[in-house]
């Protein structure tokens, strides 16, 4: 049926080899060929990448952007030479480029995690918060969904906030310190899953991983083990499986019809809570069978 | 020879002085206040023992390093460099010491590191190539410009720098121990050149340990003893027994060979040694070269440049790969241990080479005399600090190295009791058979007098010596076999009797003189 | 290129004028690398091997390259450049904020530099931070490795500061404020060639002009060869060294500006251990990192060996794991085959 | 020419016994700078100056000291180890994979190592990973940074297809398999120090051992120092390299066992960039770059200047990016005090 190039952010972490391998195989299941590269959050490899894409005459292009504003020049560029592109995961901040822009919609799973969270804290507490890559778009939004749950609550007081660039050794070690400064913090909320979990790890050298509510984000394997033995009150499921086999049906439907499957662009996927109730259904990575 | 007035040297004569130059490293007193003067047109020779501070004065007049006190006159006035090329721009250039040449560069631009000639196009390569075949011409050596510096024997580097400092035009030209590498026939034509400058007006300081050699071409000498200037007499007053007692107080001579013991068995046997050339090209450096040498037996290995002792000895101490032949060691074949194991065994080098070979600069004295003998100083897992202390203190007293102890930076030596150092590291593994090339370089003559002494001595207890030298007078010194080699091979074998003349035939150089 | 330059190596190449095999054998090799590259990815995908892909992949190479050309001077006089990375990000961030408008409070004016104007600031930027890494090194005597580590570590964290970790995505300029044109680098062709290329060839030639031709090459060689012996000659070595890291920096805003234009976006994160790469670069193509020997050549070589190596990789479809592996395995294999050959040589 | 080298400096450092003021000021000054942090972070921060956060600090100074050692080990021999960062990573990920069982196909049956065969194991692996770096860079003479360089890359690759991007993460172990314990390393305390920071000082004062009083010790200096000159003084100088790059190998794997420990879990991506940090505190501890100078205790001291000030930046709230900005300054400025001490000894 021809090629379809997928280009993920690096396959280095769970999330990112999930989008990849699904995206993949549903491409072969469709009857396409399909590669996988990754650019690691370099433009320019990126850039690079989509370079070969067009020279491999790829009949789609499924892209994770390394960067709101700057993957705006390589999207054109696909465009320019022809080739259609499905952006998934994350946005960019350019419309009609793109066909589709297949995202969790980390506002409401933000708003989802933080209001579980104030269900485990209750509404009085002293927490910290663990910051992602300032660089990347979803940090800033998932932290502001939080805060704008959390500041309802005037006895929940937020002791600090640390960036960890979505590292769980630097999770760890931010958390060590937060630790210094703040003793007697009773909860962690988190922009993902590894920073919460160098957070765990960290609280349990500490001792003090019991009374402590950690929250996380994504859904990850780990995540939903630490769910599943109590040391993380819950994660944010980010449907990654769902959206990345989304946007190759709707890349397969264009290719084919020379339509879009869907006409909005922006299309948001609804993210769900994982926790010790419903985490028996977790099946696969990053999917939460029902 | 010339008619320089004795006492008080004419002042119209005089084109540079230093006036009360004194110089210290910390508490290391260098120079102590010394008045110097230089000629026109006339070659001024500075002798002097291991660091009494020749080539510190040297560097101070070319304006490598600035004195503590005193002052330099240039034509009458009184002049501070505030760099070398300062100085060279004054007409004053050096040829150093330890050699300074780029060595991933070619010959051609080496000699004109610094001072391109340069066209509006870039480099005029052609122009510069032709003054260095000139120079070459001039200095009678076969050197291809375009050939890498890294690629040139020891000798021919010398013979590089020695091309730069001429290509200055230079109206004075220092020369610190230029010789220390070069062969006898290589000596005579830098000693033409060095006529040649003179007649024209150039003057030359002159820095040799080849006393008589020196004396060959020298108009004035001047002694320095531990920093301070204890004696100065125009050529025709003195004579090699002048300078010896006033360098190091009394009179020296090489020794002779140690008698009245019987050697005993056979501790080094060389048989049909090979060694092919390292670089490929095909020719045996060493070729099919067999000796013997006894217990107790001091064996000198004269040749000239190239003619392959070098190789021979790295490669029976095991650092170079043999292409044939045997090595036997008091009976045991030791061509295929490591050379780790052959000092083991009692076989070592003293290399030729002490900045490339010889020496860790960044280790202390004592660490660099003890390096080579851990060994004896273990107990057990570690080392102990006492042992170690005694055999480093008794081995500076052994080779009378001139140093504040064993902790001074061995940077803060001077030439001579670097080499000092060097040889004294290998005689503290107790050897059974020791190697030395050159042992001789750099060193001053009571030095010199000093290891010949101590090896003879060792000798005498059993000890089996092989050096190798390119001066004849220290081949008819202590060595009981006097062994020539030419292209690899022996070319003639002497006693302790042969002549100068009979030597230097065998060795296919021409005899001048 | 320069006699001296990979030179010594073999004796040989003294031989002036003639036909010489051992060097040309020696600049084979890296040669036949890139040869074998080709080969192997023209018979696994039948898109490598086109006009098109080749200049696709070589306008990838250019960023590389410009900062391996800058890398090789450095490591010709004897040093090493870790801070290249950094400085192209910051570069590019400059450039986009220029680019943006700068607003002067006082004046209450915003001003739109021309993009002349940006491109010179942004090289005098470069060199700037280039002048810094020199000046610790030179006069300071901090050694080349430290010093460029830590102005790798400032460079980045002011271009994150100045943008806040965002990215200024407006570089096309606007007609109104005159200062478009600045993506005409990244995207226009001239005859057919990225400009990006273009002027990596341009860089290319001058900077080994100026090694064969110049002084200032000669005193390159000779500072990296032996720093003392080029003093004691006259050589300004210190100059020599500030210049030779004010080159590199200016090479790494080049590549900033290349790279900015290319993407009509400037990140802050921009050239993340690029400077690896550069230095991979340089070294297969024979190098030595003791300082004294190299040629520009044998760095384009290397540049392009990796710049294909890995776009080939990509294009035939190796997972992103493997490719990690290969380029560190073909790291090491092109470098061991220049040791080879140089354990044969003639000892120094 | 280069007879008198620097060496100069060291003149006072090999006083033995007697007290010594040159060198208490010379390895006082990264201790002052020590002093200075840990006073400016103490006013800034009610809860920096605590025994509880010294103790945690410490136990983070404690990945990057075992590197830190290793790696001193390495430049005194005159190399760099750039593979250290990917092979904590891949130590990592080898003992997480070993906790989880192994899989015997043949017996059908799933083995669990004791926690102490999985230390053993992955000590061997480091030291292995480390003989591949010694066996190119001795017996192949590939330039140390090119041969790292390329290690770092295959190591980290491999990690990556070992557990397909995936972290391990029950390193705890099953009490029905008998392997547990794992955790211990990371979780417990002697006399309320980490064990991290125990392994660290044990460590420590072993390489220190082995290097002032060792044989082994000497030659390392001595190898760093003047290859050909400790070669024809009978040192081996091609096994002493392959030890100390094993060695290093090996502190990386410890670093990787301390820290999966610490974490519980065992992520292929691990240690990246710990190598900058490691050789950056090998330098402010006063190491040269170019062999032979450096003491264990100076690169303690340089290893507790990088964590404190990190950890303390954190603890005062500075943000992520003038932490980069701050980091980079300190690395320049503790090498920039070295140096002004040696500009003022006499000079070469
Ligand atoms: N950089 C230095 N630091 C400390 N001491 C030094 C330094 N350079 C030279 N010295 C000392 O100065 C004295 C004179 O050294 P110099 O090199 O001038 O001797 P020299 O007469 O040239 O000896 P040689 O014949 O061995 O070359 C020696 O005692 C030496 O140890
Ligand atoms: N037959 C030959 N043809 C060409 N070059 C030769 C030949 N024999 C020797 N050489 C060169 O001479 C060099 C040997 O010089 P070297 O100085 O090491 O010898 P040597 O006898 O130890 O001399 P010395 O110790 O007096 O300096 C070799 O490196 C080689 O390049
Ligand atoms: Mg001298
Ligand atoms: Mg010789």
């Amino acid at each position: 049926e021809g090629l379809m190039t997928i280009i993920v952010n690096d396959p280095s972490n769970p999330y990112w080899f999930t989008e990849g391998e699904v995206a993949k195989a549903t491409a072969e299941e469709l009857g396409y060929e399909a590669k996988v590269s990754a650019h690691k959050g370099d433009t320019n490899t990126e850039s690079t990448l989509i370079d070969t894409a067009i020279t491999n005459k790829s009949a789609a292009i499924i892209l994770d952007p390394a960067n709101a504003d700057g993957s705006i020049g390589a999207v054109k560029k696909a465009i320019d030479a022809g080739i259609p592109v499905f952006l998934v995961n994350a946005e960019i901040n350019e419309s009609g480029l793109a066909k589709a822009q297949l995202v969790s919609n980390n506002a409401q799973g933000a708003a989802l995690g933080a209001m579980h969270w104030v269900e485990s804290v209750g509404d009085a507490g002293k927490y910290v918060e663990l910051f992602g890559a300032p660089s990347d778009n979803n940090a800033q939004t998932r932290s502001n969904g939080y805060e704008t749950v959390l500041t309802q609550y005037p006895d929940l007081e937020k002791a600090a906030m640390e960036v960890a660039d979505w590292d769980r050794t630097k999770g760890y070690n931010k958390m060590q310190s937060m630790l210094q400064a703040n003793p007697d913090v009773n909860a962690v909320i988190s922009g993902n899953d590894e920073m919460a979990l160098g957070a765990i790890a960290a609280l349990k050298e500490a001792g003090k991983l019991d009374g402590v509510i950690v929250g996380g984000f994504d859904g990850s394997p780990d995540a939903v083990e630490a769910v599943k033995s109590g040391e993380m009150a819950y994660t944010v499921l980010q449907p990654v499986a769902v959206f990345s086999a989304e946007a190759v049906r709707q890349a397969d439907h264009f290719i084919k019809t020379g339509e879009l499957a869907v006409d909005t662009e922006k299309q948001l996927f609804d993210c769900m809570i994982i926790d010790q109730s419903n985490v028996a259904n977790y099946t696969a990575p990053f999917v939460l069978s029902n | 020879m010339n008619d320089t007035p004795q006492a008080n040297p004419d002042l119209r004569e005089v084109v540079m002085a230093a006036r009360d130059v004194a110089k210290s490293y910390g508490n290391v007193h260098a120079l102590k206040g010394v008045n110097f003067d230089i000629h026109r047109g006339q070659v001024t020779t500075l002798f002097g023992e291991n660091g009494a501070g020749k080539s510190t004065l040297m560097k101070i007049l070319s304006g490598v390093i600035q004195p503590t006190r005193g002052q330099i006159i240039l034509d009458g006035a009184p002049i501070s460099f505030a760099s070398s090329s300062h100085a060279q721009a004054l007409g004053v250039s050096i040829i150093h010491q330890e050699l300074s040449l780029a060595p991933n560069m070619n010959v051609r631009d080496n000699i004109f590191m610094g001072r391109e000639i340069r066209t509006p196009t870039g480099i005029d390569y052609a122009e510069e190539e032709r003054q260095t075949r000139l120079l070459m011409e001039e200095l009678e050596e076969d050197i291809d410009p375009l050939t890498p510096v890294e690629e040139l024997r020891l000798g021919q580097q010398q013979i590089v720098e020695i091309a730069r400092a001429l290509s200055v035009n230079s109206r004075i030209l220092i020369m610190d121990e230029p010789t220390s590498a070069l062969s006898a026939s290589e000596v005579e034509v830098l000693f033409k050149v060095i006529r040649d400058l003179t007649a024209r007006g150039v003057s030359i300081v002159y820095i040799s340990h080849h006393l008589e050699e020196a004396l060959t071409i020298t108009h004035h000498a001047v002694v320095l003893r531990d920093g301070t200037m204890t004696a100065y007499a125009p050529r025709d007053q003195i004579d090699l027994e002048w300078i010896v007692r006033n360098m190091v107080g009394e009179n020296f001579d090489l020794g002779s060979p140690p008698t009245g013991y019987d050697f005993g068995a056979p501790a080094l046997s060389i048989k049909d040694l090979t060694v092919m050339d390292e670089g490929g090209a095909g020719y045996a450096v060493v070729d099919g070269m067999s000796l013997d040498i006894q217990q107790g037996e001091i064996v000198c290995i004269y040749g000239l440049m190239g003619a392959g002792r070098t190789e021979m000895m790295e490669t029976v101490a095991g650092r170079l790969r043999q292409a044939g032949g045997t090595i036997h060691l008091h009976g045991q074949e030791v061509s295929h241990l490591s050379l780790a194991q052959r000092i083991e065994a009692g076989l070592c080098l003293v290399p030729e080479d002490r900045q490339r070979d010889g020496l860790v600069q960044t280790m202390s004295v004592g660490q660099n005399l003890s390096l080579a003998s851990i060994r004896q100083f273990t107990r057990g897992l570690f080392t102990s600090r006492k042992d170690e202390g005694l055999l480093i203190t008794d081995t500076i007293r052994d080779v009378t190295v001139k140093t504040d102890g064993g902790d001074a930076a061995i940077g803060s030596l001077s030439g001579g009791n670097q080499q000092k150092v060097v040889i004294g590291k290998m005689l503290a593994t107790h050897p059974t058979v020791i190697m030395l090339d050159e042992p001789s370089r750099g060193i001053d003559i009571g030095a010199k007098a000093e290891v010949f002494r101590l090896l003879a001595e060792r000798a005498r207890s059993g000890l089996a010596v092989l050096y190798s030298t390119s001066e004849v007078s220290e081949c008819l010194s202590i060595a009981h076999r006097i062994i020539v080699m030419h292209k690899g091979r022996i070319s003639a074998v002497f006693g302790p009797d042969a002549t100068k003349e009979q030597i230097m035939a065998a060795s296919g150089e021409s005899v001048a003189a | 290129m320069s006699d001296i330059s990979s030179t010594a190596k073999t004796r040989s190449s003294a031989g002036r004028g003639g036909f010489d095999i051992a060097r040309l054998l020696l600049e084979g090799r890296a040669f036949f690398a890139l040869i074998a590259i080709i080969v192997i990815f023209s018979i696994l995908s039948p898109y490598y091997f086109s006009v098109s892909n080749f200049l696709t992949m070589s306008s990838h190479v250019a960023i590389f390259g410009f900062l391996a050309i800058g890398m090789l001077l450095v490591i010709l006089n004897g040093g090493i450049d870790l801070s290249v990375g950094s400085t192209l990000g910051l570069c590019g961030v400059v450039a986009g904020w220029l680019m943006q408008g700068v607003t002067i409070e006082a004046a209450g004016v915003i001003l739109y530099p021309p993009v002349w104007a940006v491109v010179v600031l942004t090289l005098i930027l470069g060199a700037a931070v280039g002048a810094v890494n020199g000046v610790l090194i030179a006069f300071f005597k901090v050694p080349a490795f430290v010093a460029t580590l830590g102005v790798m570590y400032v460079a980045r964290g002011i271009a994150l500061l100045m943008t806040n970790g965002l990215t200024f995505n407006n570089l096309a300029g606007k007609a109104d404020f005159g200062n478009t044109g600045f993506d005409w680098i990244g995207f226009n062709r001239i005859g057919g060639v990225p400009i990006g290329v273009i002027i990596l060839a341009v860089l290319a030639v001058a900077v080994g002009l100026m090694l064969a031709r110049t002084a200032f090459g000669r005193w390159l060689y000779a500072s990296g060869g032996n720093e003392r012996a080029a003093e004691l000659s006259g050589v300004p070595v210190k100059r020599v060294q500030i210049a030779v890291y004010m080159i590199s920096g200016a090479c790494a805003a080049i590549a900033g500006l290349v790279l900015s234009s290319q993407l009509t976006s400037a990140g802050p994160t921009a050239g993340t251990t690029y400077e690896l790469t550069a230095i991979a670069a340089v070294v297969i193509g024979g190098a030595a990192l003791t300082g004294g020997r190299g040629t520009i050549r044998g760095t384009m070589l290397g540049a392009f060996v990796i710049g294909f190596l890995s776009d080939g990789l990509v294009i035939i479809g190796v997972s992103a794991y493997w490719q990690t592996v290969f380029t560190g395995a073909v790291i090491v294999l092109a470098v061991l085959l220049n040791s080879i050959q140089y354990k044969a040589k003639p000892r120094k």
